[in-house]
């Protein structure tokens, strides 16, 4: 159980962009690490800061959110909506000293395939810095 | 005119208003704090006749479930009602009117520079009638009473924001000689006409209560910086919350809080026993019942930037957890995000049913 | 019953074959904690996407009888329709399967093939954990009204009408004014051809009156407009009969056109009304009449034509104004050659393919194009700036504005009354600009012509005649339609009423029940996309599909 | 329950009580009678206890089998294991009896499911009140550990219907741990069904001691406690009688419903009295308020109190939770006791005495909701004419 | 009586919209490309004016719809040759080119591209990048099969006894000794929306184009832009491998020679300044433009956002005058300003912002299919009096900018106004069925 940390990284993606974007990443093989673990929203508006939060009790060493650039929305607006709620949820996590760095929302477009690979490389070094997830080990959450 | 000026204390004069008011037919019922002249004990009255009016105390420092909260129950209202709140529940109520959960229609908005009030304990004590009096005369001279709750000794929004009428209290000097009742809006002029009074067209100036506020700001960064969880991790977080029972009484008497049912109570939160199991294998052992700190990080997310500061979920929470600072102090960083003030304005849009384009960026 | 499923991994050939081991992730499947109570039964298989592949899977789900199926292959974006239609055939209700993308995101983003077989096994099992909290969803058919109301009387909506109206297909047109044709019925010509403007329309207004599928309501305007798509009940207010008409139609057609801006507003153009200075629809108007002529009943010796009027204020160029101001001193010279026609413009905006060869043929009738840096108007003396050049002034007997195109007033009523957005001009906004050009938010309300943006009359057509396609092809005499299946919903126990859903949906889905005081999902509008829910704080929203506790499953179990 | 023939087993416990149930916890893990234990932990800030289920002998350690306050009420924890049906791990928990009556009665509604849960009573010798715990932590554990070892109540440290508890002792728990009336260094194990006999033999524990002198100080305890119970409570009621009298006791309440959320036998997800259901209609509010001249809020408090008497004071368990939970000190418990022994007297129940014995209400459930509507009716209106 | 299915000629935005429309009505279509993959122009734009806009994102969606809808039949590699018949009865003879590659088997994994020895450069990639003999044009292209390009396949060319791609697929799915096809359909009308071409600068030499590296097409710096382009997104000039501190952009390229403004361009070149400032903040980029276009409503704004602050705009007084030379490994730009002064521009890039022309086939296309072209060489639509979407030949329909040049929306309003022709005469008075609801639903 003592070799390299790898990290879980839970990532909620919306299926018009940043979910293609990761697709087009795989079909042009670009490497990037196990860590990430992408799932399928229909868009980043769905995600509602207590699915994040639940992800980051539950012992997700990094929450990504991946939702269309501003003004790309397949849905016209939900990622206006989405960056907000992601904002105030990182606002609580600020105040309490919860390493929000743990939260990432990203822009990811659908032929985005190499951001998408290079988010994923960096955030998983950016998290593998910071370790473990605290919530793993505590018993009284 | 836009103020009035009573020859008596501003709790008296409080009373006077409400007389007219009732009186004179302008309102059908006045909502405000009563307490029974046998028992001593407070309850919220929707006084319809002027006699009821013997017992009411608007401006006693007591609050037993936020008054922004009884109102919403009792409006629309068909007919008009006069109400008597403090600064944070015309905010509360204010909130819920933004939700939906109430409406400004036909209600006429009395509220004052608040003192403070007693924790409840305190307030049902024996000695509590006693400790009134010098009250009223502290708070006046914008001293930050001894005993009041913390969440009060620590609020700096003790001035209404968007009431009809002011009346001017904690902090105000001179307002022991007489009761000064700002008129803010038409409204409050014309429900105040044939008021007996002293006229004038001062009105209303923060100035006065400016050194009560600087008092109030020092108080609450004393009480933030005391506080455990304040940037102390998720230890810290767990320290603080760790004796929470789940009793959930911080929503259920939060006036933001407006959920029928939370959802934390809800069945997207029941788990199975092979869940329990997964998370033992993974961790060895697990609190039940379990999910204490994510109640608490969800109202937040839910609800932090609507926070008015009213203190109620400190108040009764039986274990003592500090439980309204900790909402405060996350709520004053939500709310500055979108420069929104909970409660300042109706018109005020609430964060997250509006946007900017241009905002943020990506974030993390 | 005790859930039985079926896990499936496809070898993708060497896809999955060679770069998971797809063994290793065979046995792990039945040791998998917490599942004691559930059989998985778990299988691999060459290519499951391949026409064997269908096959094999068909008979395996019907054989077993699988109550759940998770298929690990590739992305969902090539064969999630692919496996769910097998489902179908198969009799397992499709959204009782999972695919799980082992190939895009494992297989082919590392090297390690351990690695990459660790993260599918984890994959898996959050799928199959997800699968077990998924339900049965069924596609729902609703009966619809092929008929069209079209609301504004001009060529768009004429031109619509005719499109539109058949035997199975009533039209309603409803115009505001007292007859057809609009605006360019009084035109003496049409852009680009020039040819006979007036007659033209007046051929199309016989054409619908003559059409007994299409009912004229003159003098109307619309009152009150609900429904979706394929079932819109509205109410028109028929100036003077006293009660109210009910229809219901299928789709709903906007046209109500534009109106030209006053260029007496617009900042460095003094004049007053004793001043020969006209707007081209005045001067369209004396051509159509009695011709064009001064005040005093002279003709004009010079005339000076201004381009761009008020474009800076409006913020944008009306694109059909180069036109006709080309075209207005065509009228001037076809009238006398002699007539002085000198037009000041900034940009020649010439969109069209034809429009240059219109530009050269101005030229050649000796109208003089000064391309001017700034102009400014006093009376009927023009000071301006040719580009290049020093600021001078010349004096001229008339001047024709060429204000900018604007809405119509009422435009915003009728945006508010049918729930669709206008755009930051105060034109109607599209549903998406560049890819759905005529439709709306919502869907069944389309907006054409120049209610839509500054336009000539043929593109005016044009927009019309591409709603009438999508009309066409939607809404089908006898047909149905099948609305999106993964909604959103409403538990009536948990809403507060708060109205935040109402708010942030995009698409008028959520309306609000005043007698319950909570919102509610028309299932047939709402597009799945899951919004309200994200901002839901009651718990009182759930997405099919998508509902809390399959997400809370996939995310936690892949964490294990 | 008190069958003569029973047997026991001593329990060595020399270092006192709690840590030879801890040893006997452990040796049930490592010996894999059981995959995991619920018991009471003490939470980091050393100021409260949370129930924890773990599966590490060494996280023993920090448990503490009788904790001196009941921060949440066993059953609850129970439940929220168990709700959604059974699972494969068995588990050992280690709950008061009054807990453990609260299962009971929980099992019977179909929120606690008991195939492999295996509880473990002890004889207990009261709680602390939750305030006071908080506020002296240090302090309520020496008071604790000190009536632990003398096995004796001190009334002044204890709840007040600790102090009065008849139910102290064996219940229908599986194996039950005596302590009355035996010396300071050992205690009984005594199986309690078949599930509990399992338990020790396959631990190996054989159960020859006597339990006589154990069950004899039991039923002396019993009986003095049941004098001063029937006392206690005619008083509690004697200030209950009539509307007044509930107006009168009632009168400091804030309608926060802590009393509600904290009561292990009300499992509703919603209360009633928060539901859309008992909402009234603005207008008629107000059109009340000015008939009668006034109105008072937070309103239907005596509703809410009688209402949520008439739901469960057949199933209250006097567990106290309630009191504990009030933030203006309404002595909850005592007056629900005093309804819990009238209306179980009437039925001659006895809540959670043991998991057969069928709900005498059952039938309550058709007709609940015109029930509720009386008792609201009734109490509202003659609530009401009390302005 | 008359055939209910629809031939569509062309796959860009105009045929794959007008396609889902006639699917949703419930007729069969047959959507004939010449590529070997669908999406037309606008998938080589990173993003798409005015709202900027990925355009995958939003192209993607539609591709996939068409792909997976059953009433559709996507024909690649394939070119109308004939049309019998009239209006409501056409025979249409379809040339389908080998693919060597069977669409059936193909799982799109790629393993064929590695082992094949050629190597030769892109066309479609505007030619700034490689690819192998066996090869799909981008990343993320639909349909994703390969295809195998018989001129410079070893085999297929006869050079030498290759094989490696067909050893290289798991599936059998190369087959070199696939063999093109003819097909016949049955067809009740025929909308072409063939696209258009651009204008090829070359013929202009003071431009340049050829001669100095810096100097690029429109459509080779949207290559050289996007994120899934031959350098990643990277903007590098071609052999100098120097990233450009200034460029210039010269609109109106080709007008004067083809005699009409293309309505597009200005919008392009805003968008390209935009493009070079975000990624090159510190660059310095001028538009030499002339007229500037922006007719529709929305485009004043996009240039006001630009004008200046991403762009500084010369106006240039005469086409023929301006000259672009060699400079070092920079360019020059010379032309004359406003007031007709001669001026000098050192630059390291120009990008030509040339006019749209007919697609190249066009005139071909207009023979086989009996319909007319106007003077400029673009289809002629019927109608004098205002334009339509009826081409001279009863049953047969244009769309989008083989029309004529035109913004990505016009393309999209003539699709479906061609559309609606079509069902008009087409009569769709039978109900539509469940799976064509749901089959529309998809994506």
């Amino acid at each position: 159980m003592d070799r390299e940390f790898t990290p879980r990284i839970t990532a909620l993606l919306c299926k018009w962009c940043s979910y293609t974007g990761a697709d087009l990443a795989g079909t042009s093989r670009l490497q990037y690490p196990t860590s990430i673990i992408a799932m399928k929203v229909m868009c980043s508006s769905r995600v509602d800061p207590v699915l994040l939060i639940k992800a980051f009790l539950s012992g997700s060493d990094g929450v990504l959110l991946g939702g269309c650039h501003p003004g790309d929305c397949h849905y016209e607006v939900g990622n206006y909506h989405a960056r907000r709620r992601f904002a105030i949820l990182k606002g609580v996590f600020d105040t309490l000293g919860l390493e929000s760095e743990r939260l990432k929302l990203s822009w990811i477009s659908a032929s985005e395939g190499p951001k998408f690979a290079q988010v994923a490389n960096e955030y998983t070094e950016e998290i593998k810095k910071m370790g473990e997830n605290p919530s793993k080990k505590k018993m009284f959450l | 005119m836009s103020s009035i000026n009573l020859d008596m204390s501003a709790p008296e004069g409080t009373v006077a208003l409400l007389r007219h008011l009732l009186g004179s037919g302008k309102v059908s019922a006045v909502l405000a704090l009563r307490k029974s002249p046998d028992t001593g004990a407070y309850d919220i009255g929707l006084i319809a006749d002027e006699a009821g009016l013997d017992n009411a105390a608007p401006v006693d420092p007591v609050m037993l479930a936020n008054t922004g909260q009884i109102l919403s129950s009792l409006t629309p209202a068909k007919k008009p009602l006069a109400v008597v709140l403090k600064p944070c529940e015309l905010r509360g109520f204010v909130e819920r009117v933004k939700r939906d959960q109430g409406s400004l229609e036909n209600v006429l908005t009395i509220s004052y520079t608040c003192g403070g009030v007693f924790p409840l304990e305190k307030v049902i004590g024996e000695s509590f009638a006693d400790a009134i009096p010098g009250y009223f005369k502290r708070v006046a001279s914008g001293e930050i009473v001894e005993g009041t709750r913390e969440a009060c000794r620590g609020c700096e929004r003790f001035i209404p924001s968007s009431a009809d009428m002011t009346i001017a209290m904690a902090g105000a000097p001179g307002s022991t000689a007489g009761c000064c009742i700002y008129l803010n809006t038409d409204r409050a002029r014309e429900l105040a006409e044939g008021l007996e009074g002293k006229q004038s067209d001062d009105e209303f100036d923060p100035a006065m209560t400016r050194e009560l506020a600087a008092k109030r700001t020092a108080e609450k960064e004393k009480i933030f910086s005391s506080l455990t969880p304040a940037g102390g991790g998720l230890d810290a977080l767990i320290e603080v919350f760790g004796k929470c029972v789940g009793c959930h009484g911080c929503g259920r008497v939060c006036p933001i809080c407006y959920c029928l049912l939370c959802d934390f109570e809800s069945r997207s939160f029941d788990y199975d026993l092979p869940y329990f199991e997964k998370e033992l294998a993974g961790k060895g052992a697990l609190r039940l019942p379990p999910d204490t700190i994510f109640f608490h990080l969800g109202r937040m997310t839910h609800m932090s930037f609507s926070c008015v500061g009213c203190g109620l979920c400190s108040d009764v929470c039986p274990v003592g957890i500090p439980v309204a600072h900790i909402f405060k102090k996350v709520g004053e960083h939500t709310a500055s995000l979108f420069d929104y003030v909970a409660g300042r304005d109706v018109e005020e849009a609430i964060p997250v049913m509006v946007f900017k384009e241009e905002e943020f960026d990506e974030l993390g | 019953m005790k859930a039985k499923i079926g896990v499936y991994v496809c070898e993708c050939g060497p896809n999955i074959g060679q770069t998971i081991d797809i063994p290793k992730v065979l046995e792990s499947i039945p040791k998998l904690e917490g599942y004691e109570d559930i059989e998985l039964v778990p299988k691999s298989f060459g290519l499951l996407c391949s026409p064997d592949g269908k096959e094999h899977l068909k008979k395996e789900i019907t054989e077993n009888g699988y109550t759940h199926l998770v298929i690990a292959a590739c992305s969902p974006r090539d064969h999630d329709a692919t496996f769910m239609n097998v489902c179908k055939e198969a009799g397992l209700n499709p959204y009782l399967y999972k695919i799980i993308n082992i190939r895009e995101h494992c297989g082919w983003i590392i090297h390690d093939k351990d690695a990459a077989t660790d993260k599918a096994i984890q994959y898996i099992r959050s799928g199959i954990s997800r699968v077990l909290y998924q339900s049965e969803l069924f596609e729902r058919q609703l009966e619809i009204t092929p008929d069209v109301l079209v609301i504004g009387g001009g060529v768009a909506g004429i031109e619509a009408a005719l499109s539109l109206a058949c035997e199975d297909r009533k039209v309603y047109l409803a115009e505001k004014t007292g007859e057809l044709g609009g605006k360019a019925a009084r035109f003496s010509s049409l852009l680009p051809r020039q040819s006979q403007g007036a007659d033209i329309i007046k051929q199309k207004i016989e054409a619908v009156e003559a059409n007994e599928n299409i009912l004229v309501f003159l003098n109307t305007e619309l009152e009150s407009s609900i429904g979706f798509l394929g079932n819109f009940e509205v109410v028109l207010d028929c100036d003077g009969d006293e009660e109210k008409t009910d229809l219901k139609v299928g789709a709903i057609i906007v046209a109500t056109g534009y109106r030209m801006s006053d260029p007496g507003g617009q900042s460095g153009y003094e004049y007053t009304d004793a001043d020969e200075v006209y707007t081209s629809l005045e001067i369209e108007r004396m051509n159509a009449g009695g011709g064009i002529a001064l005040r005093s009943g002279d003709k004009p010796g010079s005339v000076a034509l201004i381009h761009c009027v008020g474009r800076q204020e409006k913020g944008y160029c009306s694109r059909i104004c180069c036109n006709y101001m080309m075209k207005i001193g065509g009228y001037f010279k076809g009238h006398s050659e002699a007539t002085q026609v000198t037009e000041f413009f900034f940009d020649m905006c010439l969109p069209h393919k034809a429009d240059q060869q219109f530009f050269d043929k101005s030229v050649g009738l000796g109208i003089d194009f000064k391309r001017v840096k700034t102009i400014g108007l006093s009376g009927t003396s023009v000071e301006f700036t040719e580009i290049g050049g020093e600021q001078q002034e010349m004096n001229f007997d008339m001047v024709v504005l060429a204000s900018a195109m604007e809405p119509p007033e009422g435009t915003e009523a009728l945006a508010a009354l049918l729930e669709i957005d206008l755009d930051e001009r105060g034109f109607f906004k599209e549903a998406h600009q560049t890819t759905d050009p005529v439709a709306t938010s919502i869907d069944g309300i389309f907006v054409v012509g120049a209610s839509q943006g500054p336009r000539d009359v043929s593109d005016s057509m044009l927009l019309a005649q591409a709603a009438a396609g999508r009309i066409r092809s939607q809404l089908i005499p006898g047909g149905k339609i099948v609305p999106e299946v993964k909604v959103s919903e409403i538990l009536e126990a948990y809403c507060t009423g708060c109205r935040t859903c109402l708010e942030v949906c995009g698409y008028g889905a959520i309306y609000f029940d005043d007698q319950k005081g909570i919102s509610v999902v028309n299932e047939a509008v709402c597009r799945g996309c899951g919004n309200c829910f994200g901002s839901c704080p009651s718990g009182a929203l759930r997405t099919k599909h998508f509902t809390n506790r399959q997400l809370f499953r996939e995310v936690t179990e892949a964490l294990k | 329950m008190s069958d003569p023939e029973k047997q026991g087993a001593g329990l060595e416990a020399a270092d006192g009580i709690k840590s030879a149930v801890r040893d006997f916890l452990r040796k049930a893990l490592e010996n894999s009678a059981a995959d995991a234990v619920l018991v009471p932990v003490r939470t980091p800030a050393e100021d409260s206890y949370a129930w924890i289920l773990t599966n590490d002998p060494n996280l023993l350690e920090k448990a503490s089998p009788a904790a001196p306050t009941m921060p949440v009420q066993g059953a609850k924890a129970l439940k929220s294991l168990t709700r959604k049906g059974e699972g494969t791990a068995r588990v050992i928990a280690v709950m008061r009896p009054c807990e453990i009556r609260a299962a009971m009665e929980l099992f019977k509604l179909n929120q606690v499911h008991l195939d492999n849960i295996t509880l473990i009573s002890y004889d207990c010798v009261g709680a602390v009140p939750l305030q006071d715990y908080v506020g002296d932590p240090a302090g309520s554990e020496e008071r604790f550990d000190s009536m632990l070892e003398a096995r004796k109540t001190d009334a002044a440290a204890v709840k007040p219907v600790c102090r009065i508890c008849v139910d102290f002792s064996l219940v229908d728990s599986d194996v039950h741990i005596g302590l009355m009336g035996l010396a300071g260094e050992s205690a009984l194990l005594v199986p309690n069904s078949e599930k509990g006999q399992a338990l020790l033999d396959t631990m190996g524990i054989a159960c020859e001691a006597d339990v006589s002198g154990w069950m004899q100080a039991v039923s002396e305890l019993k009986a003095e406690r049941e004098g001063n119970r029937s006392e206690a409570l005619s008083a509690t009621g004697a200030g209950l009688q009539g509307l007044d009298g509930l107006s009168a006791t009632f009168a400091d309440c804030i309608g926060c419903h802590n009393c509600q959320s904290v009561c292990p036998i009300c499992y509703c997800r919603q209360c009633y009295f928060d539901s859309e259901a008992a909402r009234q209609d603005p207008a008629a509010l107000l059109d009340t308020a000015i008939a009668r001249g006034g109105m008072a809020f937070p309103g239907n408090k005596v509703m809410f109190h009688t209402g949520r008497m008439a739901h469960m004071s057949l199933s209250c368990v006097s567990c106290g939770q309630c009191t504990d939970a009030c933030p203006v000190s309404i002595p909850v418990a005592d007056i629900f006791s005093y309804m819990a022994r009238l209306t179980q007297a009437t039925f001659e129940y006895v809540a959670g005495r043991n998991d057969g014995e069928p709900l005498p209400l059952r039938q309550f459930k058709e007709d609940e909701v015109e029930k509720v509507h009386e008792i609201v009716k009734g109490a509202e209106e003659e609530e009401a004419a009390h302005e | 009586m008359h055939h209910e299915n629809v031939v569509v000629v062309g796959a860009g935005l105009a045929g794959m919209k007008a396609s889902l429309l006639l699917a949703q009505a419930g007729k069969k279509v047959h959507l004939v490309e010449t590529l070997p993959l669908i999406g037309g122009k606008t998938i080589k734009n990173e993003e798409s004016f005015p709202n900027l806009e990925c355009s995958t994102c939003l192209v993607a969606p539609i591709q996939q719809a068409v792909l997976q809808n059953a009433d559709i039949e996507t024909m690649t590699l394939s070119a109308v040759e004939k049309i019998e018949g009239d209006k409501g009865n056409f025979t249409v003879t379809v040339k389908k080119a080998a693919r060597y590659v069977k669409v059936a088997d193909c799982i799109g994994c790629g393993m064929c591209y590695e082992p094949c020895p050629v190597s030769v450069s892109n066309e479609w990639e505007e030619n700034l990048g490689e690819r192998k003999a066996i090869y799909v044009p981008c990343a993320g292209s639909l349909p994703n099969v390969p295809t195998v390009d018989p001129e410079h396949c070893l085999k297929l060319s006869g050079k030498e006894e290759c094989n490696a791609c067909v050893e290289a697929c798991m599936f059998g799915a190369v087959n070199l000794e696939d063999e093109d096809e003819t097909v016949e359909i049955e067809a009740g009308a025929v909308i072409v929306a063939t696209g258009s071409g651009v204008f090829d600068v070359s013929a202009l030499p003071n431009l340049g184009y050829g001669e100095f590296p810096g100097v690029y097409t429109p459509f080779e710096f949207e290559r050289l832009f996007a994120s899934n382009g031959p350098t990643l997104g990277e903007l590098k000039i071609r052999e100098t491998e120097k990233v450009p501190g200034k460029i210039a952009i010269i609109h109106c390229v080709g007008r004067k020679e083809r005699g009409y403004c293309s309505g597009v361009c200005c919008m392009y070149s805003f968008k390209f300044a935009h493009f070079l400032k975000k990624k090159l903040p510190e660059a310095s980029v001028y538009n030499l433009h002339s007229d500037i276009c922006v007719m529709d409503k929305s485009y004043q704004k996009f240039f006001d956002g630009v004008n200046g602050t991403h762009s500084e705009m010369l106006y240039n007084s005469s086409m023929e005058e301006l000259k672009v030379t060699g400079d070092g490994d920079g360019v020059k730009v010379t032309y004359l300003d406003e007031a007709g002064k001669e001026n000098e521009l050192d630059v390291d890039m120009v990008i030509l912002a040339a006019a749209m022309v007919p697609e190249e086939g066009a005139s071909g296309l207009a023979e086989v299919l009996g319909i007319d072209l106007d003077a400029l060489g673009f289809f002629k639509v019927r109608g004098d009096d205002v334009v339509s979407v009826e081409s001279s030949r009863e049953g047969i329909f244009i769309a989008g900018t083989a029309e004529g040049p035109k913004d990505s929306q016009s393309s999209v309003i003539q699709a479906e106004a061609a559309v609606g022709k079509v069902l008009a005469f087409l009569d769709s008075c039978r109900p539509q069925t469940a799976e064509a609801a749901a089959a529309d639903r998809q994506g």
